[in-house]
């Protein structure tokens, strides 16, 4: 076998071992772990207790948002109907659209993520149990603030995708486009944090031995998630704050009157918007394909070719953005690629289909709620899937898109894809969390109120597409023919309610929260998430042979509770769990996490606090509680990266591993990696805007009058760049003084805020205005993304320094001075490609 | 002569759009503002404040209103006799 | 060969093709460069394809699990890329 | 029968329309094939007889089904789509009758053009079109995104401000079309029709002709001067345009031949004096949040004049 690391494999094969374990290790992972009570619990940071708060926070939005569903169904089963007057309607089909993909399905799936991952990888914890902690608290009072705008007629009402002109100033000068703008804004902060959290929990904290070939399917569909994550938020991030700095500031990027195109909107909606559905669907896909395989009582066939269809999925999912464009009069050619890659990705869908049902051929299938729900799941899909090969040919989409044709087919899609998979995964997995099992007998019941609700409501509804009906409209008239199919649905939305709430009475009866003595394995899963678990998760870390673990070895459970697998107890008495090798998941240190903190919680509510009092224009409070949040953050982290007193601790078998690790394989490492990608990703999306807008009114680009002043900027960026590298080469040299490698730091810093300021203030001199044309109001977009890059630079190394001042730095490397290090360098590059790009690119092309 | 039909009736209101300027109890949308609202026409003892409302003077009236009080400011609709009876049944039946 | 390369190497051949169509027809809007482009485009992806094909297919017989099993999906995912690539060049031919 | 069959996009009245309604019946054919491929599948795996489910228990049949099954079937879909796509966005021919629609919020501003493109006649909300000739309309928008949709004519295509679309629509027969604003563009989204009229080419010229002769001349209808004087002074004329008067607002939908239009209030009510009336006193309680500001205050003797002179204009 080869090995990744130098780690020897060889040494994974004494493990289970066979001498007792030394009282009182349970005893001492139960206090090291334990929750803290009372009000104190909302500190608590453990995944069990997180991932069961969110997972409950995103259900309760499903509920609100459904709720809201069905008065809209009921206005709509009489032609001319009074229930829902017409500006109450359009806030309610924007609020249902926004909250089911923003507040619901997203930070499900990131929930479940959350819930239910460390215990796949058999991880004590994921790697950030603060970030996760922060992203639940922003998620949990951003959406509830969010959704209250409702109660007071504040709710947005440009629908979910909140096309401008419509969501411009101009036609929407209420407060309510901007509850969208900033509410969505931290529920994206929110997700990224999520996504960073379970790319490195995926690739880091896996199971010694569990390679990517013996890795859940579950996990590789999350560590696609967030990877998808990563690639597409930053598209939308960048959409909302330019449309708010439109609102705001009157900067004009999508006012085609100075020089913006409503259109850039719309790509940049639609590059997150499209790959936002596989987002949803990849980790729903994910969750069948576990469970499929248990209920076949057999291994997925074709565990290859899924992972293969959940990769491909994940990159042509990028390239069908344009689809919701073909009405918008895109040159023929363009329309025609996203129409031959919306054909291609449902290829990869087809082999996940036909790989579950070469499973159950395969295996023994049994009957029971969950797989109700899956085989419900499967054929909703694909019937979805298949309107969706239908809209993807141009000329159809012509007729079709925007009516009730494709409300039919994004809710075939979306709650096959992941409404019943994850009601499939509530009855699978509720022995994990609570102490009774759901009941069968009235999960049949739900299953098939739900099942026959969604095709009453939906299926005729793509008939009333057919028929003319447009979407998003509150009533329709008499003479229209369209009564019959609307009644229709709405009696099968009804019938779709009741199922839920029959939900709601089985929860109410058998949900019964705990972390201990949980219902347990009911249905006979094979994966480690089965494993048995206290407050610490696993006892001990089990060597991974194979993709069922505890299928092909009976004895695995035993083995694990009795500790006779790695990190049986807390060798440096904190919390801690294995990092392993991206690849074959070999060993390579200790991580020491931290625990219960208030500091996560208050910084989410003062980022929360700051979005909603931006919104409602408060600005002073606003910009408080913004300032508020930077040292809550910093104190949460300043208990973080600290050296313990033990260098190296024998996690069973004689095996050492070091607890402090330096440079790329550590997880902090890939974490500032991960949100520099996402950052990159903001930048590069401005960069398209730019050629974009370019493109389409080159004659309104001017040349920059302020060339010579790239001189200083460059400068100032180089100088940054070169003192980074000395600070570390002093890092690495120095023995003695604490100051000399965080005076480089500094000043590196300082060079940075001159460069900057130099940049800002060129502009400012110059002639260009941002309210005046969109080439000004992106040049200075791109300088408002530098000059928070370059804030965040200068409080990142004071923060270094005072860590210094306390020598908290170790010699010769050390991982906050590497994140410090990373984050400065790309500041540095991104700034000298902004002014260069500001400067140059619109001289360079022909007027 | 065929009896009259309230439900043919709120198609024919429907139809001529006598909800432009009246709020009609039944008809969801639109509900104009220009003329008086319709409910309880039942119970009423007057139609326009000086016709006896009789379901015969209704459907003349809903049909031709400038004859039967000249200088009213409802207009003539184009409704067939029977429409106007069928009208007038309506609103007898959903004015209750 | 890296192991992520040899598993995301076909679909980033997809990747890279299509956005070079994209710019192409975003560039030249209309215009026949635009096709010729396309079709000059698809040639060295449908090779690049075709080769990490050849690659993964020759060396199916590694010994160790985790190799093997990134050579089966290395093999899918360019033959998955192949057929893509195809479709993807089709406008240019058709429309 | 329900009500409503064939739906309009299955029931073409046009080249397009039709194409595309014959792509629809492919497509609809195409997802049950499918969908009956998958099912049958299903069935077999979980309850077929041994020999058959050891067949489906493969890669193999992954390979089959999941890849090669759909390779097929998308490729012969693609190639029609795009084919289809290429004859649908032919280059014109340059003969074809031109007009301009104007997406406003929330009603449609109608200019027909002349071979040079320049508007000659101007209404709203209704456009007349001979049978059986290429109509080339030039779509714009005065303020948001809307989307130009009647369904039995062709597909849609959105009006975008700062860009103008060109859609070609045909009718092979005689009627009248309705269609509705696709895209939605905030309040009475909902509440934004529009309506074609296809003529036989003689009656259709005949009905220019006049038209045109009724703009050039000034206004003719003496029995409504009570009507026409209001118009001035109640500041109807502020937002509307009546060719030969000296009405010559352009916010509104322009009223030339308001008279003659079969719908009011952009396609939601029938044209009678009854809606008129209601129409000119209160829209706002019609089509909420449109533009049209409620002349409560006028007196109904006014109102009716108005409507009278409204009606006299065609």
């Amino acid at each position: 076998m080869n090995s990744e690391t130098g780690f020897d494999p060889e040494l994974l094969n004494r493990f289970p071992t066979s001498e007792e374990r030394p009282k009182g290790e349970v005893e001492e992972l139960n206090r090291i772990w334990a929750a803290p009570s009372g009000w104190a619990r909302l500190t608590v940071v453990n995944n069990n207790y997180i991932g069961i708060f969110y997972t409950g926070t995103a259900f309760l939005f499903f509920l609100l948002a459904g709720a809201l569903a069905l008065v809209m169904r009921t206005q709509l089963a009489l032609p001319l109907n009074g229930i829902l007057p017409q500006e109450t309607y359009n806030q309610f089909f924007t609020m249902h659209g926004t909250m089911m993909m923003f507040l619901f399905a997203v930070p499900m799936m990131e929930a479940i993520g959350i819930l239910l991952l460390p215990q796949m990888l058999a991880a004590r914890d994921l790697p950030f149990p603060r970030l996760s902690a922060y992203a639940f608290w922003a998620y949990f009072v951003g959406g509830l603030s969010f959704f209250a705008s409702l109660f007071f007629g504040l709710a947005p009402n440009g629908g979910w995708f909140m096309y401008p002109p419509l969501t411009s100033i101009t036609y929407s000068p209420g407060i309510n486009a901007d509850f969208w703008l900033l509410g969505i804004g931290f529920i994206e902060i929110s997700a990224i944090a999520g996504a960073i959290e379970i790319l490195v929990g995926v690739l880091k904290t896996r199971a010694p031995g569990m390679t990517l070939a013996r890795m859940p399917i579950f996990a590789w569909a999350m560590l696609v998630f967030a990877g998808m994550i990563i690639i597409a938020f930053p598209a939308v991030i960048l959409g909302t704050l330019l449309l708010e700095f439109e609102r705001a500031l009157n900067w004009p990027f999508f006012d085609a009157a100075r020089g913006g195109d409503p259109l850039l909107w719309q790509h940049l909606f639609w590059f997150f918007g499209h790959p936002e559905v596989y987002i949803i669907f990849l980790p729903a896909a994910g969750l069948l394909s576990m469970m499929v395989s248990t209920f076949a009582r057999t291994e997925l066939v074709g565990y290859h070719l899924i992972v293969l269809a959940i990769l491909a999925t994940a990159f042509i999912s990028f390239g069908v953005w344009a689809h919701h464009m073909f009405t918008t009069g895109m040159p023929d050619l363009s329309i025609s690629f996203f129409s031959a890659a919306s054909m291609a990705v449902s290829v990869p869908a087809g082999i996940q289909v036909f790989a579950w049902i070469a499973t159950f051929a395969t295996g023994r299938p049994r009957y029971n709620t969950p797989t109700l729900f899956l085989l419900g799941a499967l054929i909703t899909f694909v019937m979805g899937g298949l309107t969706g090969v239908m809209v993807a040919l141009v000329p159809f989409d012509w007729q079709v898109h925007d009516s009730h044709f494709i409300v039919a087919h994004l809710h075939y899609v979306l709650i096959g894809g992941a409404v019943f998979p994850m009601f499939a995964a509530f009855y699978y997995w509720m022995g994990m969390t609570s102490s009774r099992a759901l009941s069968e007998r009235l999960g049949t019941w739900v299953f098939w109120l739900m099942f026959a609700g969604m095709h009453i409501t939906f299926l005729p509804m793509h008939l009333t597409g057919l028929m003319g009906m447009p979407r998003r409209v509150y009533t329709y008239l008499p003479e229209s023919d369209w009564m019959a199919t609307n009644l229709i649905s709405t009696i099968g939305a009804f019938t779709l309610g009741a199922g839920i709430l029959l939900f709601l009475v089985d929860l109410a009866r058998n949900f019964r929260f705990t972390v201990e003595d949980d219902a347990g394995n009911v249905y006979g899963g094979g994966t480690l998430e089965w494993l048995p678990t206290g407050l610490y998760s696993t006892r001990s870390i089990p060597v991974v042979r194979s993709r069922s673990p505890l299928w092909d070895d009976p004895n695995i459970c035993e083995d694990v509770e009795k500790g006779r697998y790695l990190l049986p107890n807390a060798p440096t008495g904190h919390r801690e769990t294995i990092i392993t090798s991206p690849l074959r998941a070999e060993p390579q240190y200790l991580q020491i996490m931290p625990g219960p903190s208030p500091w996560p919680l208050l910084a989410a509510l003062f980022t929360a606090g700051f979005f909603v009092l931006l919104t409602i224009q408060a600005y002073t409070p606003a910009v408080i509680s913004g300032v508020l949040t930077i040292p809550c953050v910093l104190r949460w982290l300043w208990e973080t990266d600290r050296p313990v007193a033990v260098r190296t601790a024998d996690v069973g078998a004689g095996i050492r591993l070091p607890t402090y690790v330096t440079g790329p394989s550590t997880h902090g490492w890939w974490a500032t990696i991960i949100l520099l990608i996402v950052v990159f990703m903001i930048f590069l999306m401005t960069v398209f805007s730019w050629f974009f807008l370019y493109g389409i009114h080159p004659r309104l680009w001017s040349a920059p009058d302020n060339l010579l002043s790239l001189v200083p900027v460059l400068g100032g960026y180089g100088a940054a760049a070169g003192l980074l590298f000395l600070g570390r080469h002093l890092l690495a040299r120095t023995k003695s003084t604490h100051w000399s490698p965080a005076t480089q730091i500094l000043l590196a810093a300082i060079a940075l805020v001159a460069a900057f300021g130099i940049d800002l203030w060129s502009w400012r001199e110059s002639a260009l205005d941002p309210e005046l044309s969109a080439q000004a109001a992106l040049t200075f977009a791109f300088l408002s993304q530098q000059g928070l890059l370059v804030a965040i630079t200068a409080i990142m190394a004071l923060y270094l320094a005072l860590r210094n001042a306390r020598a908290m730095i170790t010699r010769p490397r050390n991982t906050t001075f590497d994140v410090v290090f990373l984050f400065m360098l790309y500041t540095a590059g991104q700034g000298s490609v902004t002014a260069v790009l500001t400067r140059l690119a619109p001289a360079g092309f022909p007027a | 002569m065929p009896v009259a039909d309230a439900s043919r009736g709120k198609r024919a209101i429907e139809r001529v759009g006598c909800a432009s300027c009246h709020t009609i109890p039944g008809i969801g949308w639109p509900k104009g503002e220009a003329g008086p609202p319709l409910h309880g026409m039942a119970e009423r003892a007057l139609i326009a404040g000086r016709l006896a409302n009789r379901p015969g003077i209704l459907a003349r009236f809903v049909r031709d209103a400038p004859a039967l009080v000249p200088g009213t400011t409802m207009p003539a609709m184009p409704l067939s006799e029977e429409e106007s009876r069928d009208v007038a049944a309506f609103l007898y039946e959903s004015g209750k | 060969m890296n192991a992520w390369v040899l598993l995301l190497g076909g679909l980033t051949v997809w990747a890279i093709h299509f956005f070079l169509l994209y710019s192409f027809a975003s560039l030249f809007p209309g215009q026949e460069i635009a096709r010729i482009l396309t079709l000059a485009a698809t040639a060295p992806a449908l090779a690049v394809d075709a080769l990490l094909l050849w690659a993964a297919a020759g060396r199916a017989f590694q010994t160790d699990e985790l190799d093997r099993w990134v050579y089966d999906v290395s093999a899918t995912g360019a033959a998955l890329s192949f057929i893509a690539v195809i479709w993807q060049a089709l406008p240019a031919l058709l429309v | 029968m329900l009500d409503g069959w064939p739906p309009p996009i299955l029931d073409p009245a046009g080249p397009d329309a039709w194409a595309i309604a014959t792509l629809a019946w492919v497509l609809l054919a195409m997802a049950a094939l499918v969908l009956g491929v998958v099912l049958a599948a299903m069935w077999l795996a979980l309850s077929g007889r041994p020999e058959l489910r050891a067949r489906l228990g493969g890669t193999k049949a992954i390979w089959i089904g999941g890849v090669a099954f759909p390779v097929v079937v998308l490729s012969l879909l693609l190639v029609y789509g795009l084919s289809l796509t290429r004859t649908q966005s032919a280059p014109l021919r340059g003969d074809e009758m031109r007009a301009r629609v104007t997406g406003e919020m929330w009603w449609w501003r109608v200019a027909y053009l002349d071979q040079q493109r320049r508007p000659v006649l101007h209404d709203a909300n209704e456009l007349h079109i001979p049978v059986g000739r290429p109509v080339v309309l030039e779509l714009e928008s005065g303020d948001v995104i809307h989307s130009f949709w009647v369904p039995r004519l062709a597909g849609k295509l959105d009006m975008i401000p700062g860009r103008r679309n060109i859609i070609r629509i045909q009718a092979d027969q005689p009627g009248v079309f309705g269609g509705q604003c696709a895209e939605y563009c905030g309040g009475p989204h909902a509440l934004m029709g529009f309506v074609v009229v296809a003529h036989p080419q003689q009656r259709f010229d005949q009905l220019m002709r006049s038209r045109l002769a009724r703009a050039a001349a000034a206004s003719a209808t003496p029995q409504a001067a009570q009507g026409a004087r209001l118009f001035q002074s109640s500041g109807c004329a502020a937002c509307h345009r009546i060719a030969g008067t000296p009405a010559n607002g352009l916010a509104g939908p322009d009223l030339t031949f308001v008279g003659s239009r079969r719908t009011l209030g952009a396609g939601i009510l029938p044209n009678n004096r009854g809606t008129m009336m209601g129409w000119i006193a209160n829209s706002q309680a019609i089509k909420p949040e449109n533009r049209m500001p409620p002349y409560t205050l006028l007196p109904g003797e006014d109102i009716s004049a108005l409507a009278e002179y409204l009606e006299a204009q065609r």
